[in-house]
């Protein structure tokens, strides 16, 4: 019995520029889920065809990303998944749209990409909206959970399109939930120092530090903060990245025990996530969120094809608009997503750093740990 | 200038005109129009850096000033695509003749003229990062309507014939350069400033012009990459990469001459798409082929990649350990 | 023509030139000479708008120039040549000189064409389409001379246009810088080649550290005393008595 | 103590020197005559080592130097007052003197640019000044004397006396004239015809890439056809 | 308005911040002295003396300040050679074919170090990192102090190398006048590679006194590059106490704007400070001289 032709599937992430780290990551993710969906026999309802990775390189800008959409559809994928960022994701779903090539966005976040009418468009994770509401209303809990309350809240986030995206919505809330504002901070990503950053914080002494910023000037302002002795009753990130990344957590156990981050985070206690992490691990780097989702989303697809029972993107676009999907590791019950491609039951989940270990600590349904608050 | 000085341009177009419609796939299509913005581009850098000798590190600030208007104007003000084209040139000008009038003015060249160049540009994406009307950091998206009245073409063959028409332009307005007074003040003063002077060249007017028109053509390829990509950030827009590769094609291909920036565009893209196919999926790898080709191709071709072609004709008389000319006399 | 009223200027701390007055009539050719780093060069400067004036006044055919930019004096009709030669090293010969010529007229091939005989007027014929890169020094001094001359000056500011000639060579040149004057163009001139000084000028003005010491016809200007110190020598001033220039002792 | 034979170079493509022979004896000043562009400088440059030869030979004290490089060239002893001075416009009178030096016995710097000094009182002057901010003659001077910094055995004088004033081109020659007293050989290239051959005991002349005259300096101060070629007698 | 302490603990950070820019910027001002091009290359190298310093401490134990001792000979071993055997050669001595020459090895070398090392970002943990020196209510950092300090005996040195030393003089000589530089017997191509070794070792200093406060992966050295630029034009292009002073400015102005305007808009205010001076005193405040 011949093997039939093997479904092409195009993962478009960022393999070389600045965010070439996270492309890898997301890449191992996507590469243990096909062996997974090809070790179990292939795509059943295609009489066990295989599907095969190709990876495109966005190189960490839109032009590129949108020039390896096409490269991806002169080979002939069926679908496209990933982006990573926000502006790569909106060139390159685009691009795609002009041949009706469904795209699957992994975790940009911007609220833009979807809802632009393009009907190719989906996109897995949460959007800024979606992560924000979720974060703001743990953070409430958080807060009102503590005997000793945080009042005074400052903001610090890189000056791109998410870091300032999410201070906006941020300045917009928290003083309804009684939160004072007293600071607002914002740097340039690469960002040479922190400590002009960390001298405001250190005299205004807020309760609370929210940091949205890309890894490096993550760890690069924890360490700061540690030096000049600024300790807030707690920092909670969003998409803090650094947070939810055990690099930081390994090599800077003491600048990252208690920080907490909301952000796409796998479920702990799910078999593929020790596997995940050993995958990584074996690649000699360290575990984030990219990882998880790309592999959960490469699964999305595999079950898409199963059920439209054709590699046909037509069939494959309508499949995913009108039928639910396992999300496997990832915290979304059952992927649904709506009229305007955004999956409806995504979610953030909150950790913490504690003792040495990145630990879940919101929603409860998945928890790992109580949260620790305040931390100081 | 007549009609016969246009003739060499005619047959380039020709090719470049017919190439769309032979069944490219839509990479190759993407990525010839990716090649005429760039060449756009380079040949504003050209007018500038080449026929002037004022190297710039920082056309980004025109190219986004043109790719933002065509953006903000018909996002946020309801303006025809084609209106927004025209006013993203002119805007972009302006701020060619800004920047010119600030920097000209103090005599700045050479590096220092390079460098403020790029802190304007800089400037200009600081800016552009953190305030409203350009979207911030979340940058723009212009809704995909397409038709011809939209500026946005479907079917992308017809694309690339727009933006090579633009590249036209630039050809005959180089072309034009050669043949001209203007052209001739303009290389005068990128020989010797003070000598042109001397013979009743207005230097500053000339360097004024100089950097209009290169700023307009430079523009014009912003305006082209909004409608082609429909997706702007400051990044996109005044981010160094264009600098770099406006004045990388430019200089690769040849510099002050009429087929160069099309020619060093070309290349370049082309030898950046190839070199991805021989990267063997190692990141990076691709880029270091790109790196090493680079240095080699200049090595060899010292006068650029048009410089190669015209190697034949160049006159053999051209001094080959150039004597210094300037020696910093009392003369002031 | 050319009427210098007063002029100074000082470099931080050295007087350059101090305090000089003088003109140059219509027709003529003028001569300036004075021993090395006299202030002739930076006289020469100011007067055609390259070195901003200290003090004093600058006046062509009537009309204040003082703080005029040079390219409008040029299109009055003052070119300057410069002694530290200035060629636009990259273009031919031909080219450098059609860059004066343009002055006169848009179109390229009248200027291309102005170029070629102005060229061929000063012996640049054979080098036309060289690189004005490869010329020598005695060249390329001939090349500045060209260009100027192809804006149709009405002054020209000569500065050492002689300089590195042979004395057959500037025998040969003598009536050729005549003819331009014969044209119409007033000549002011700086030259330490004493043969042409006193072959060519019917006034020599003499500069030294900055002032005026003497001026008058060469023939007398050359024997007076400060002028032999300074600027002369002994030697020179013996020979050109033989020549049968006849200064005064 | 320099011999060059059949020298052949030029720029690109262009032939400027077509098989020269010269030679210079120790303690000879010779000069080296011809209209503009001949090749006059060229010479020099081959003999500097800055231009490459297409053929022929030139040798210094005994041993071959047309593949040294520059610096071993001036290390030979031989060194060159370049046609436009080419002094260093941004070092000053005093920074361009020790560079002079570059190659030379360090220990003896100090002596000699009180030497110079002492020929040049406008130098001293000036020390203190940056070179590019001296007249066209102060240039000249100073170029002289940088050439004098290295304690060379054969001097090539380019044009020493343009833009010289005509006391100074006096002064100048006689310099020379001392210089050469005192054991140094001089190779000089110089427009002002007559008062070199006043002073060079030997003179080549070149003509179209090649010496067409060479003589005793007494006898070619004679001869009627140079007399007409170059003195515009 | 912020308490005094505050105020003065962000001005001597951005002393200490700047002295370090300025190392860099000496490097690049140096080269761009004698070659008269803008060194593309520089962050690249600068990323590559980083992977140096993590190198020797992840694979040899060496501390980072005692790495430099080790690295500097190295950089400047490579800087001479990428300049007489790369850069020389292939620039053909034009300004523009030099540029791009530069700009090639800075792909070169960027996309080496991310096939390398992958774009993974490291740091140095020393138990110096996170120390501080109490000076009454002030919290200094000691790295950074130390770094401070390091910085001015380095720039000391080059100075008095440029000044001093007929080396120096001819690194000067050749910036101007190349021809009459071989007519005195300098190798020029000699002195060429010895000014890039020179500007490349002044990295590797930078390289150690980074390290211990920040982090390096492939792209790192972009970030001090720019600011490198303007410091370059601030103090006069090719004048080494130009750089210096320039650097210290810079580090000062950037931290009094960040810290009174926020961090991205302070980056606005070391470029509109860097235009204003083009502007008004364009060839820098220190004048441009090497
Ligand atoms: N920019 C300057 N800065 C300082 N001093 C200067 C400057 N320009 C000229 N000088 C000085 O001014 C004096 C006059 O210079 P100038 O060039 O006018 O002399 P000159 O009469 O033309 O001499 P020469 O015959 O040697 O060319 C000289 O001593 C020179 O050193
Ligand atoms: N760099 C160069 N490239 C091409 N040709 C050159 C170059 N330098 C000089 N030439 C040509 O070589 C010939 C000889 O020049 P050279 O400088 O040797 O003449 P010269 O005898 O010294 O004349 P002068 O008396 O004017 O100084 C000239 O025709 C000149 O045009
Ligand atoms: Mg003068
Ligand atoms: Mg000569």
């Amino acid at each position: 019995r011949a093997q039939p032709a093997a479904v092409k599937i195009g993962l478009l992430q960022p393999m070389s520029g600045f965010l070439a780290g996270d492309g890898q990551l997301a890449s191992i993710g996507a590469k243990v889920a096909v062996e997974e969906v090809n070790a179990a026999g292939g795509i059943k309802s295609l009489g066990g065809a295989p599907i095969e990775l190709i990876i495109g390189d966005s190189q960490s800008n839109a032009e590129a990303g949108a020039q390896a959409t096409e490269t991806l559809n002169d080979e002939g994928v069926s679908i496209i998944t990933g982006g990573f960022a926000s502006g790569i994701s909106t060139t390159a779903t685009q691009a795609a749209a002009r041949y009706d090539l469904p795209f699957i966005v992994d975790t940009a976040v911007s609220d833009a990409i979807t809802g632009r009418g393009l009907s190719n468009t989906f996109r897995f994770g949460p959007s800024f909206s979606i992560a924000t509401t979720i974060a703001l209303a743990n953070l409430q809990r958080l807060n009102d959970a503590a005997e000793d309350k945080a009042k005074t809240v400052a903001l610090v986030h890189e000056d791109g399109l998410f870091g300032s995206g999410l201070a906006g919505l941020m300045q917009e809330k928290l003083p309804d939930m009684g939160f004072e504002i007293v600071e607002v901070i914002s740097h340039p990503t690469p960002a040479r120092d922190m400590s002009n950053v960390v001298l405001r914080l250190r005299s205004l002494n807020p309760d609370l530090i929210i940091p949205s910023h890309y890894y490096n000037e993550f760890v690069l302002f924890a360490r700061t903060l540690q030096q000049q002795r600024v300790k807030p009753k707690g920092i909670y990130a969003i998409f803090g990245g650094a947070a939810s990344s055990y690099r930081f957590v390994n090599e800077y156990p003491e600048a990252a025990e208690g920080v907490m981050d909301c952000n796409h985070w796998g479920m702990p206690d799910h078999p593929a996530t020790a596997k995940l992490m050993q995958a990584v691990k074996d690649e000699g780097t360290f575990y984030a969120y990219n990882t998880p989702t790309n592999y959960a989303l490469i699964h999305v697809v595999a079950q898409a094809l199963e059920k439209a029972g054709s590699s046909d993107r037509a069939a494959l676009t309508e499949t995913l608009k009108t039928q639910d999907f396992d999300p496997t590791v990832m915290p979304y019950g059952i992927v649904k997503f709506d009229e305007t491609g955004q999956n409806q039951n995504a979610l953030p989940l909150n950790t913490q750093v504690q003792n040495g270990d990145i630990k879940v600590i919101y929603p409860e349904d998945y928890a790992q740990a109580e949260p620790v608050f305040p931390v100081n | 200038m007549s009609a016969r000085d246009l003739f060499p341009i005619l047959p380039v177009l020709l090719v470049l005109a017919v190439l769309p419609f032979l069944g490219l796939s839509g990479s190759l299509l993407n990525l010839l129009i990716f090649m005429m913005i760039v060449a756009l581009a380079a040949q504003g850098w050209n007018v500038l850096g080449g026929y002037g000798g004022l190297a710039s590190f920082g056309h980004a600030a025109f190219f986004g000033t043109g790719a933002y208007a065509a953006a903000i104007l018909q996002t946020r003000y309801g303006v025809n695509a084609w209106a927004a084209l025209v006013a993203g040139v002119v805007l972009g000008s302006l701020v060619g003749a800004f920047i010119g009038l600030l920097t000209f003015r103090s005599g700045l060249k050479g590096s220092y003229f390079a460098l403020i160049t790029l802190a304007f540009a800089e400037v200009l994406r600081i800016i552009a990062n953190s305030s409203e009307i350009t979207g911030g950091g979340a940058g723009i998206v212009v809704p995909i309507d397409y038709g011809f009245e939209n500026l946005q073409l479907r079917d992308r063959r017809f694309f690339v014939l727009l933006a090579v028409i633009c590249v036209g332009v630039g050809l005959v307005i180089t072309r034009w350069l050669d043949r001209s007074k203007f052209g001739a003040y303009l290389i005068a003063i990128r020989e010797n400033e003070d000598a042109a002077r001397a013979l009743g060249v207005n230097v500053m007017n000339v360097k004024l012009g100089a950097i209009t028109l290169s700023a307009a053509l430079t523009a014009l390829a912003g305006v082209l990459y909004t409608q082609n990509f429909l997706f702007l950030d400051a990044n996109v827009a005044y981010g160094p990469w264009i600098s770099i590769e406006a004045l990388f094609a430019a200089i690769v291909g040849g510099l002050g001459t009429m087929f160069g920036p099309l020619i060093g565009a070309v290349v370049l893209l082309g030898a950046g798409e190839i070199t991805k196919e021989f990267s063997g999926g190692i990141p990076g790898f691709d880029l270091l082929v790109f790196g090493v080709i680079l240095i080699i191709t200049v090595a060899f071709a010292p006068n650029g990649l048009a410089g190669i072609s015209l190697k034949s004709f160049r006159r053999k008389t051209r001094g080959h350990t150039a004597r210094s000319s300037r020696d910093g006399g009392a003369d002031a | 023509m050319l009427e210098i009223d007063r002029l100074s200027k000082r470099f931080s701390g050295l007087v350059a030139v101090d305090d000089v007055s003088l003109r140059v009539e219509h027709g003529s050719i003028t001569g300036l000479i004075g021993p090395n780093g006299a202030g002739k060069t930076t006289l020469f400067a100011m007067s055609a708008g390259f070195v901003p004036v200290d003090a004093g006044n600058v006046r062509f055919e009537g009309a204040t120039v003082t703080s005029m930019p040079p390219h409008e004096r040029t299109r009055l009709g003052m070119v300057r040549t410069f002694q530290i030669v200035q060629p636009f090293a990259g273009l031919s010969v031909r080219e450098n000189i059609a860059v004066g010529a343009y002055l006169r007229t848009p179109d390229r091939a009248d200027a291309l064409a102005e170029a070629e005989t102005v060229g061929n007027r000063l012996g640049l014929g054979p080098m036309l389409d060289f690189a004005a890169s490869s010329l020598t020094v005695a060249g390329r001094k001939r090349l500045e001379l060209a260009r100027a001359l192809a804006t149709r000056p009405r002054l020209l500011l000569l500065d050492e246009v002689l300089a590195g000639l042979n004395p057959t060579e500037i025998r040969d040149i003598l009536p050729v810088i005549r003819s331009i004057r014969d044209d119409g163009v007033t000549i002011f001139m700086i030259e330490h080649i004493m043969q042409a000084v006193m072959n060519l000028c019917e006034t020599v003005y003499v500069l030294n550290e900055g002032k005026l010491i003497a001026e008058g016809a060469p023939a007398i200007v050359c024997g007076e005393r400060p002028v032999i110190e300074a600027y002369l020598g002994q030697g020179a001033a013996a020979r050109l008595r033989a020549e049968g220039g006849q200064p005064h002792a | 103590m320099l011999e060059v034979r059949n020298v052949r170079t030029g720029y690109g493509e262009t032939e400027i020197l077509r098989g020269v022979n010269l030679t210079v004896a120790e303690g000879e000043i010779v000069a080296v005559l011809g209209s503009n562009g001949v090749g006059k400088s060229t010479l020099n440059m081959a003999l500097s080592g800055i231009l490459p030869l297409w053929s022929g030979e030139i040798e210094f004290t005994g041993h071959r130097i047309d593949q040294r490089s520059p610096a071993e060239i001036v290390e030979a002893g031989l060194v060159q007052v370049p046609e436009g001075r080419k002094i260093f416009p941004n070092l000053t009178v005093e920074e361009n003197l020790e560079l002079g030096n570059y190659r030379g016995d360090r220990s003896r710097r100090k002596a000699m640019v009180a030497d110079v000094y002492a020929t040049f009182g406008r130098l001293k002057e000036r020390r203190r000044q940056y070179a590019g901010t001296l007249s066209g003659g102060e240039q000249q001077m100073l170029a002289i004397g940088r050439g004098m910094m290295s304690a060379p055995r054969l001097l090539i004088l380019d044009e020493p006396s343009l833009g010289l004033s005509p006391l100074l081109v006096e002064e100048m020659f006689t310099l020379i004239g001392r210089l050469a007293g005192e054991g140094l050989t001089i190779l000089l290239v110089e427009q002002n015809v007559m008062q070199s051959l006043e002073i060079a005991s030997r003179a080549y002349i070149l003509e179209n890439g090649e010496v067409v005259v060479e003589g005793a300096a007494r006898d070619l101060r004679e001869d009627a056809r140079l007399r007409q070629a170059y003195l515009g007698l | 308005m912020y308490p005094i302490p505050i105020i003065a603990e962000a001005l001597i950070n951005g002393l200490m911040l700047g002295a370090v820019y300025a190392l860099v910027a000496v490097g690049l001002t140096l080269i761009y002295g004698v070659l008269h091009i803008v060194n593309f290359a520089h962050g690249a190298f600068l990323t590559l003396s980083m992977f140096g310093i993590w190198l020797l401490w992840e694979h040899a134990g060496l501390d980072p300040y005692l790495s430099i001792l080790m690295l500097t000979p190295i950089m400047f071993g490579l800087g001479y050679g990428v300049q007489r055997f790369i850069i020389g050669p292939a620039g053909h001595g034009r300004d523009n074919s030099i540029l791009l020459v530069t700009l090639g090895i800075s792909i070169v070398i960027e996309n080496g170090l991310l096939v390398v090392f992958k774009s993974d970002t490291r740091t140095i943990a020393t138990d110096y990192g996170f120390r501080v020196i109490e000076i009454g209510p002030l919290l200094l950092s000691w790295p950074r102090a130390v770094g401070f300090v390091a910085t001015m005996a380095t720039a000391v040195i080059v100075w008095l190398i440029l000044n001093r030393t007929d080396v120096g003089k001819a690194i000067r000589a050749v910036a101007k006048e190349k021809l009459g530089a071989r007519l005195v017997g300098i190798d020029v191509n000699h002195i060429y590679a010895m000014t890039f070794a020179l500007g490349s070792a002044c990295l590797a200093v930078a390289a150690g006194l980074l390290m211990p406060v920040f982090y390096v992966n492939p792209q790192t050295g972009g970030a001090f590059v720019l600011v490198a630029f303007t410091i370059v034009v601030l103090g006069g292009m090719g004048s080494v106490t130009g750089a210096l002073l320039g650097g210290l400015l810079i580090g000062v102005v950037e931290a009094a704007s960040s810290l009174f305007l926020g961090d991205s808009l302070g980056q606005l205010g070391i470029f509109v400070l860097f235009i204003l001076v083009l502007l008004f005193k364009p060839t820098g405040l220190f004048g441009a001289r090497i």
